[in-house]
């Protein structure tokens, strides 16, 4: 029943994307659009979550369509109901935020009738149960999502963030055909219950593994995959980049869960390394990448490769401790994971729509021409920093939970047999928390030049408050971000049926422990509790404030800025991104992106401006990208001289194909 | 003999050539060239329900009904689209009305011969007739008699004439391969009767027979390297003929190779003839892909991307087994369908643009949305990108090589990146980006085009249990 | 069938092979018809006797064709148009004749082997036949791969298609040999009336191919 | 009846780091002052100038937006709440489940987070320098930070930190290698967390070099009281999280009666004094380093600290 819900919702978007052809691109139109995906979305969404609270059993539907001797078979478990979840949750508040917002789109004829297929496309590639109609909906996903890159197709740069978008999504997805050709064997066993059945040999299953972690990691974005990500989620409508980057992502890291927890069987023990190296290497990189930016929406997509670096250390963890038969710290691991999926999928939305509200209000997205904007959007201001906090992990948010609970899982490693996890994971570790102090730098940037100080442009000065519609998905995405750091116990417990469907574990119950805290192994090793931290700040805070303001002073004046004395009214002195992350730069860029600062300073009398040039290199675009294309460019260039041959020639190619063929038929015998 | 859809796939061409041979004025003979046509195709249709007893020349069985269906369809749609566009070739003047005339005698020839070489049970008429179709062809490419036009023409019909000679020379092989078994005569070329008797032909002799064959009919497929003359003819060359140059004519030729690996698939001791085509397709394959890089001529383009579909329909073909031959008909449909509706929205493109250079085309979704559009649409099919029904066939062809021949299954799997990453590159440049070209409106027929595209989605979601089980029992006896 | 047929089937299909090494040999124009010329007598007569031999008079009409069309007509043909367009100068050959000579060589070496690995009982004559008409056929492409010369071209062709007829007739009752050798004839009727067209229209000033290629396709 | 005591006792514990942090700031300044041969201010300098900040008006620049009152609030309630989590006569403090080692940690992450936006947000140049280079030094500490706890955690087998000094006070820890090497990683993170020489300079404002001094550069009146008050709580915390964590004999446990919490509360002032003995000691004994050093100086201390790590996996006897 349930199921049947969530496809009529997947059909009414289709539905809708094909109305959204036919009618015209009025602004009315466009609400109506929008507003029929919420419903579609919410609807869903409603199912879903009644699907995962009371842990109902997996329901499954195969339909007449895709291959017809299989059938397109749809199944909605555990598994599949949580991202559902976050897919519906993440497509009601984009559409909820379009309706406002879709109001100043320049080519609504573009983005209409692609957005709901988007949408569709997603939530059926979590019902999927069956390679085809996988890879169907997976591909469709990058297909409708590319078209919204594309949808602004005047700047040369989104074409180009389009093609390469498609072009790695399509390697992914063609990674993916071969893993799941590999699982269904040469007589074609495609349908995911039949693959289950048929146990795979363990070397198969490396395989496996392998061709999931381009497939469904080129998706998500882990490096040395992740080129496209930065280009493609920016260049796209800003609620389209929300649902790409909060979303789209997740659904990727569902494709690596459901291959490799689900589809494969029995992991390898050192399967985990691969994962936790590859997942190390992406935060630390992913967050360095989003410092060197001071693009706003580019910032955010470097930070969605970040995240989706933490998601897999909880991954692979899970992987490690599940190869070692270590059930209860899997669950943990996983549970952590799957946390982070929703914290992610809801913050980083929230960030998406503030950027656009800013481009909305400005027309800028590169925030060197932004600045005080909280003077003049006070509101999307406070629903940004509510962002801000949480993707820098600061306790009493959503975003410190899940990365707690990861250290947790991470602090359960000297359980583990192996030596060579045992030395990786606490630098895994190490990494996650130099990630997360970076990320915390890099959100005081993004915040600070964006919406403090003074502007620095016109655009900037007489920015507007964005509209009701999108503030109130922006309040919805902060509400939540703060409900699910002070009571994440709720959450984790209703994570419980998947890590028990997929790791055959759950974590305690956390609803029992003493005040809402969450207890992930026992109280005398950890526990933490956003509640009381969240109610203790804000006590002592007002306490603070109460005892000053009654007891001392409660006098101010307005001043100009004392600046030590050298205040300076114009808003280039103030500090911009690339100056607040030139010591950063200094330590970390100098190696990982061969940064090079280097100020030109006129001589004493020239009256031409000093500059700063920055200096910043993409190594792996360089050492991995550009050779492969030079290739191509190469053997294209070789080959294209076969089009300009005589006929003579060209006799002679037929004439060398048959000799060769009759020298191979004299030699065969 | 009495009247059936045998003999109307056949003699309706036939009258049409003659009548379009002489009667005058462009609007009558468009008009009858789409009569004429449709009744082929209701003829073909006929055929699902009455099907005459296989005689010693003709025969038809699913393998060639599926083809001829197809052919009568794509020849139906085409028509249609032509009236329009060599209507507004006559009105630039680019034709002259003598050969207007001359254009819709020769396209139904070129059915009839199409259609012949289809149903022929006879190995020799059947090469008759092939060639037959090649010289009508040749003679449509020349057409626009231009420098660049007569050119092609001139490269495909020395080359066409070598592949020619090839095929025939395998045939004769294959005659005296059963000759000794079958004994003098007809009988040895009646197709049914080979195939019944192939086991105890001499099996060096079918070999021989076979390489023969291969280049000779590989040359019409237009596989890598015997593919000389396919892009130029594709571009010079009126637009419908392109399209049924691609959606045709290439099948007709595979159609021919795939008869005669029969043959040798039913002889336990002739070599496999797997190994050579799934070489010959891969060969093709990953060249085309590369050779889209470079191409500035948006037919060549597409004729490129023809060569790269039919080394993949080759490769499955090569592969066998029941799900592979599948996945390489249904690809074989999805690609004559894709194609020609690709051709008919390059030749209206082409002729809004007035020119067939990309250089000079831009932003096409913006100033033409509806060609524009179709062209997106039909490149992101012939991309093999969900949902349409390539997607499908792909799907097949891959998995279930990879589980047989990793490797294989790996070149494959580059060849398609390749080929992907070249066509969107192109089409990046003609549907998006700032504007270029006249906007002037385009009188256009957007029928056909749409009708390709819905039934290539449609067969994409879902496909009728009918045409799935007439394709299986079509894969079955290809073997 | 006796032995003395056999001998002489045999012996006409090893002269045409001959004459096609004497046509790669030589390098002018007049020379090569002449000797073309040759090739289609000899085909002519081994069709005829063939005829005798399986007493299937339609060959005869074959062999008529081969006599007067190809040993006749076109020799004729293309020696006006060599005239007219007075090319009747050295063929520039793509490689001196003593490569193509050996070429020629391995070729019908290669023929041989594949050809004797045919089990024996198919019939001998047919085995043998099969041999000197592949070796012929091959030889034939190897003049249109080696000559740069819109009427060298056309004689290696022609060359080449007799040997199919060669097989052809060999193949003991196969039917439509006839129409076959019609078709044939039709085709390189087309290829000759080709060359005069492209001679007609003022656009080519040579029937060097090349000449034909100075776009190919792409403008560049 | 218990949770009566056990809640007066949290209190105790909150308002004495409360109490305690000018106290100690003073003494630290007095004690240079001496090794300097100067009188130096009296010890209750610190409060007199806090009372006095409290009293002045405000003075605010003019582009300061509502967030830049909020914070230094927020500041001071995230460093006291987490100061008062750090178990210094008594563990098994009431609340001390509620944030475990890595959440105190994280807590005053916040604070720096804050602390670094109201640096920016006047939109001044010494703003500017201060919140970047406080993030470039949190970016470096908060890592070594963490990987300390991991050693403490593995080795204690938790990261509650009245269960880690339980253990500590156990004869079961004995003399460790990976505890020396983690407990002098964590005093040259305290050093750079609370801006003390050779990282930052305390005492000055009109220096290039500084660091939070130059974020805190526009506050006055009560905030910039709110500030320093944070400044010297977080000072103290760090200090008892030191002794805690490595010293932590005479902190009685859980239900010990009023004269141990007393002798407790007079071990934990002395070890207090101690500790301001030898950090002033440290300070004046050493000389301020480029700010570019610092990345050496911290990236020395995460590698003490993994080192730490990976030597408590190879044996369980470092």
């Amino acid at each position: 029943m349930t199921l049947t819900i969530v496809l009529a919702c997947a059909a009414a978007l289709l539905a809708l994307a094909a109305v959204a052809i036919a009618t015209g691109t009025a602004v009315a139109t466009a609400r109506m659009i929008y507003g029929g995906c919420m419903i579609a979305a919410g609807v869903s969404l409603a199912a879903a979550l009644l699907h995962l609270l009371d842990a109902a059993g997996p329901e499954s539907l195969a339909l007449p369509l895709g291959i017809p001797w299989l059938g397109a078979h749809l199944r909605l478990d555990a598994l599949s109901a949580f991202f559902l979840i976050v897919v519906d949750l993440g497509a009601l508040a984009a559409s909820l935020f379009a309706i406002g917002y879709g109001a100043h789109e320049s080519a609504p004829g573009r983005v209409l009738p692609f957005y709901p297929a988007f949408l569709a496309a997603m939530s059926l590639v979590v019902v999927a149960d069956d390679a085809f109609t996988f890879l169907l909906s997976w591909e469709f996903m990058s297909l409708s999502s590319w078209a919204l890159v594309v949808a602004h197709h005047r700047v040369p740069e989104n074409v180009r963030a389009g093609y390469v978008y498609l072009v790695m999504a399509s390697i992914g997805t063609l990674a993916l055909l071969l893993a799941f050709g590999l699982l269904a064997g040469p007589e074609g066993l495609y349908s995911f219950a039949q693959i289950r059945a048929g146990h795979q040999s363990a070397l198969l299953g490396t395989f496996v593994l392998v061709l999931a972690l381009i497939g469904a990691g080129s998706k998500a974005g882990i490096v040395p995959l992740h080129v496209w990500l930065p280009l493609a989620h920016p260049a796209a409508p800003s609620q389209v980049s929300a649902l790409m980057s909060g979303v789209m992502t997740k659904v990727a890291v569902y494709g690596f869960i459901r291959i490799v927890f689900d589809l494969v069987g029995e992991p390898a023990w050192w399967w985990s390394i691969v994962v936790l190296v590859l997942a190390g290497a992406t935060t630390v990189m992913g967050v360095l990448y989003a410092l060197m930016q001071h693009d706003l929406k580019r910032l955010l997509a470097y930070h969605t490769v970040e995240n989706i670096g933490i998601i897999f250390i909880g991954l692979g963890l899970a992987l490690a401790f599940k190869a070692h038969a270590m059930p209860f710290a899997a669950a943990l691991a996983f549970t952590a994971a799957l946390l982070h999926v929703f914290n992610h999928s809801l913050f980083k939305s929230l960030l998406f729509f503030g950027s656009g509200a800013v481009l909305g209000a400005t027309g800028e997205r590169d925030m060197e021409h932004l600045g005080g904007l909280i003077h003049r959007m006070p509101q999307t201001a406070f629903v940004f920093l509510v962002g801000c906090a949480a993707i820098s992990a600061l306790p009493p948010l959503n975003g410190f939970v899940s990365e707690w609970l990861t250290l947790q899982a991470v602090l359960l490693s000297p359980q583990l047999p192996s030596w060579a996890l045992k030395l990786l994971i606490p630098a895994v570790g190490a990494m996650l928390a130099l990630s997360a102090a970076l990320a915390a730098a890099c959100f005081v940037k993004a915040y600070g030049v964006t919406f403090l100080g003074r502007p620095r442009t016109p655009a900037a000065a007489d920015a507007r408050e964005t509209d009701a519609y999108s503030l109130a998905a922006m309040m919805l995405f902060a509400a939540l971000c703060l409900v699910a750091g002070i009571l994440p116990s709720l959450f984790i417990d209703a994570l419980a049926p998947v890590s028990n469907a997929l790791i055959g574990a759950r974590m305690p119950a956390q609803i029992g422990a003493q005040w809402l805290s969450i207890v992930p192994i026992a109280a005398s090793r950890s526990s933490y509790d956003g509640l009381l931290v969240f109610l203790f700040i804000a006590g002592s805070g007002m306490l603070a404030a109460f005892a000053i303001h009654r007891l001392a002073s409660d006098r101010l004046r307005r001043a100009p800025a004392w600046d030590c004395g050298y205040p300076d009214s114009n808003p280039a002195t103030q500090y911009s991104a690339t100056s607040f992350t030139q010591p950063i730069r200094r330590v970390f860029g100098s190696i990982v992106f061969r940064a090079r600062d280097q100020a030109v300073m006129p001589a004493p009398g020239d009256t031409r401006p000093a500059q700063l040039k920055v200096e910043v290199r993409d190594l792996v675009w360089e050492f991995l990208y550009a050779p492969a294309v030079d290739v191509v460019a190469l053997a294209a260039d070789r080959l294209n001289r076969l089009q300009f041959l005589t006929i003579r020639q060209f006799l002679t190619l037929v004439f060398s194909a048959l000799v060769i063929l009759l020298v191979v038929l004299a030699l065969w015998s | 003999m009495s009247f059936d859809g045998l003999t109307g796939v056949l003699l309706v061409p036939a009258v049409a050539a003659a009548l379009l041979a002489l009667l005058p004025g462009y609007r009558v003979t468009a008009r009858l060239n789409v009569l004429a046509t449709t009744l082929t195709l209701i003829c073909a249709l006929s055929l699902f329900f009455g099907r005459p007893q296989p005689g010693n020349y003709l025969l038809v069985d699913d393998l060639n009904g599926t083809f001829v269906v197809l052919t009568t369809f794509v020849g139906f749609t085409t028509s249609v689209f032509s009236a329009s566009y060599i209507g507004h070739e006559l009105e630039i003047g680019r034709l002259t009305p003598p050969f207007v005339r001359f254009y819709h005698a020769m396209y139904q020839v070129l059915m009839f011969a199409m259609n012949l070489a289809l149903v022929a049970n006879n190995i020799g008429l059947m090469w008759v007739a092939i060639e037959l179709a090649t010289l009508t062809t040749v003679l449509m490419v020349g057409i626009y008699r231009t420098h660049e036009a007569l050119e092609a023409a001139w490269k495909y019909f020395i080359l066409g004439s070598v592949g020619i000679a090839l095929a025939l020379f395998g045939t004769i092989l294959v005659y005296m391969a059963a000759k000794p078994v079958i004994g003098e005569g007809l009988g040895a070329m009646v197709w049914t009767v080979l195939v019944a008797r192939a086991g105890s032909f001499d099996p060096a002799l079918l070999d021989l027979a076979f390489v023969f064959l291969l280049l000779g009919y590989g040359t019409k497929v237009g596989l890598a390297p015997l593919h000389a003359w396919l892009p130029d003819a594709h571009a010079e060359g009126p637009t419908p003929i392109s399209a049924v140059l691609s959606g045709l004519l290439l099948n007709v030729a595979l159609y021919a190779l795939l008869r005669f690996k029969m043959l040798l698939a039913a002889n336990a001791a002739a070599l496999a003839p797997g190994p050579l085509m799934v070489t010959l397709g891969l060969l093709s394959l990953v060249f085309a892909a590369f050779m889209l890089y470079r191409r500035r001529d948006i037919k060549r383009l597409f004729a490129y991307s023809s060569i790269e579909h039919m080394g993949i329909i080759t490769f499955a073909f090569g592969m066998g087994g029941p799900l592979a031959n599948f996945a390489g008909l249904l690809h074989m449909t999805m690609h004559s369908l894709t194609k020609s509706a690709i051709f008919f929205a390059v030749g209206h493109v082409a002729q809004v643009n007035g020119t067939q250079r990309i250089a000079d085309m831009g932003g096409l979704t913006e100033t033409h949305p509806l060609l524009g559009w179709s062209l997106t649409v039909g490149v992101v099919a012939i991309a093999g990108l969900p949902p349409l029904g390539i997607f499908t066939s792909e799907f097949l062809v891959v998995s279930s090589t990879f589980a047989r021949q990793p490797w294989l299954a790996l070149i494959l799997v580059f060849g398609l990146v390749v080929g992907l990453a070249g066509l969107l590159l192109r089409l990046n440049s003609i549907a998006f980006g700032e504007p270029r070209g006249p906007r002037a409106k385009a009188k256009a027929s957007y029928v056909p085009m749409f009708a390709h595209l819905a039934l290539v989605l449609i067969a994409g979601i879902y496909m009728p249990p009918a045409l799935v089980a007439w394709f299986q029992n079509v894969a079955g006896l290809l073997g | 069938m006796s032995r003395i047929d056999f001998d002489v089937a045999h012996l006409l299909a090893g002269t045409l092979v001959l004459i096609s090494f004497l046509q790669l040999y030589q390098d002018r124009l007049y020379a090569l018809l002449n000797v073309y010329a040759a090739h289609a007598f000899t085909l002519a007569a081994s069709v005829a006797w063939q005829a005798f031999v399986q007493d299937a008079p339609h060959l005869y009409l074959t062999a008529a064709i081969a006599l007067v069309f190809k040993a006749v007509v076109i020799p004729v043909a293309l020696h006006r148009i060599i005239v007219r367009l007075g090319i009747h100068r050295e063929i520039e050959n793509v490689v001196g004749v003593g490569p193509t000579m050996l070429a020629g060589m391995g070729l019908v070496a290669l023929s041989m082997v594949v050809m004797l690995r045919i089990t024996h009982d198919a019939d001998p004559l047919a085995r043998e036949d099969l041999a000197f008409a592949l070796s012929v056929v091959l030889l034939g492409l190897l003049m249109m791969v080696t000559r740069r010369n819109a009427v060298g071209q056309v004689v290696g062709f022609m060359s080449l298609e007799n040997g199919l007829v060669l097989a052809a007739t060999g193949a003991k009752g196969m039917p439509l040999v006839v129409e076959i050798s019609i078709a044939f004839s039709i085709l390189i009727a087309f290829i000759v009336i080709g060359i005069f067209l492209f001679r007609i229209r003022e656009r080519f000033d040579t029937v060097d191919v090349q000449a034909l290629d100075r776009f190919r396709g792409e403008r560049r | 009846m218990v949770l009566i005591r056990d809640l007066a006792i949290q209190g105790a514990q909150m308002f004495l780091v409360l109490l305690l942090a000018p106290l100690f700031t003073g003494f630290v300044r007095k004690v240079k002052a001496r090794l300097l041969r100067r009188r130096g201010p009296p010890l209750i300098q610190p409060y007199r100038d806090l009372i006095r900040l409290m009293r002045k008006e405000v003075v605010l620049a003019e582009n300061a937006s509502w967030l830049f009152r909020v914070i230094p609030y927020l500041v001071f309630a995230a460093t006291w709440v987490a100061a008062s989590l750090v178990p210094t006569f008594r563990t098994g403090l009431l609340f001390s489940w509620s944030a475990d080692l890595i959440a105190i940690i994280a807590l005053l992450g916040s604070g720096r987070f804050f602390l670094a936006l109201a640096g920016l947000d006047v939109g001044t140049a010494f703003g500017g320098i201060g919140s970047s280079r406080e993030m470039m030094i949190a970016s470096l500490a908060e890592p070594a930070m963490i990987v300390i706890v991991f050693t403490l955690a593995l080795i204690a087998g938790s990261t509650q930190l009245s269960t880690i000094a339980a253990f500590m006070t156990s004869p079961a820890v004995g003399l460790r290698v990976s505890l020396a090497l983690a407990l002098f990683a964590l005093i040259m993170v305290a050093v750079a967390e609370n801006g003390r020489i050779p990282i930052d300079n305390p005492a000055t404002h009109l220096e290039l070099t500084m660091v939070h001094e130059a974020m805190v550069l526009e506050y006055s009146g009560r905030h910039l009281a709110l500030i320093e008050l944070a400044a010297s709580l977080k000072l103290i915390l760090y200090v008892s999280l030191i002794i805690c964590l490595f010293a932590p004999w005479g902190i009685e446990a859980a239900g010990a009666d009023f004269p141990a919490l007393a002798l407790g509360g007079a071990g934990y002032v002395g070890k207090l004094a101690i500790g301001s003995f030898l950090l002033a000691l440290f300070e004046t004994s050493i000389a301020k380093m480029r700010v570019f050093r610092v990345p050496q100086f911290l990236g020395f201390a995460l590698m003490l600290g993994l080192l730490a790590t990976l030597l408590r996996f190879v044996s369980a006897s470092f």
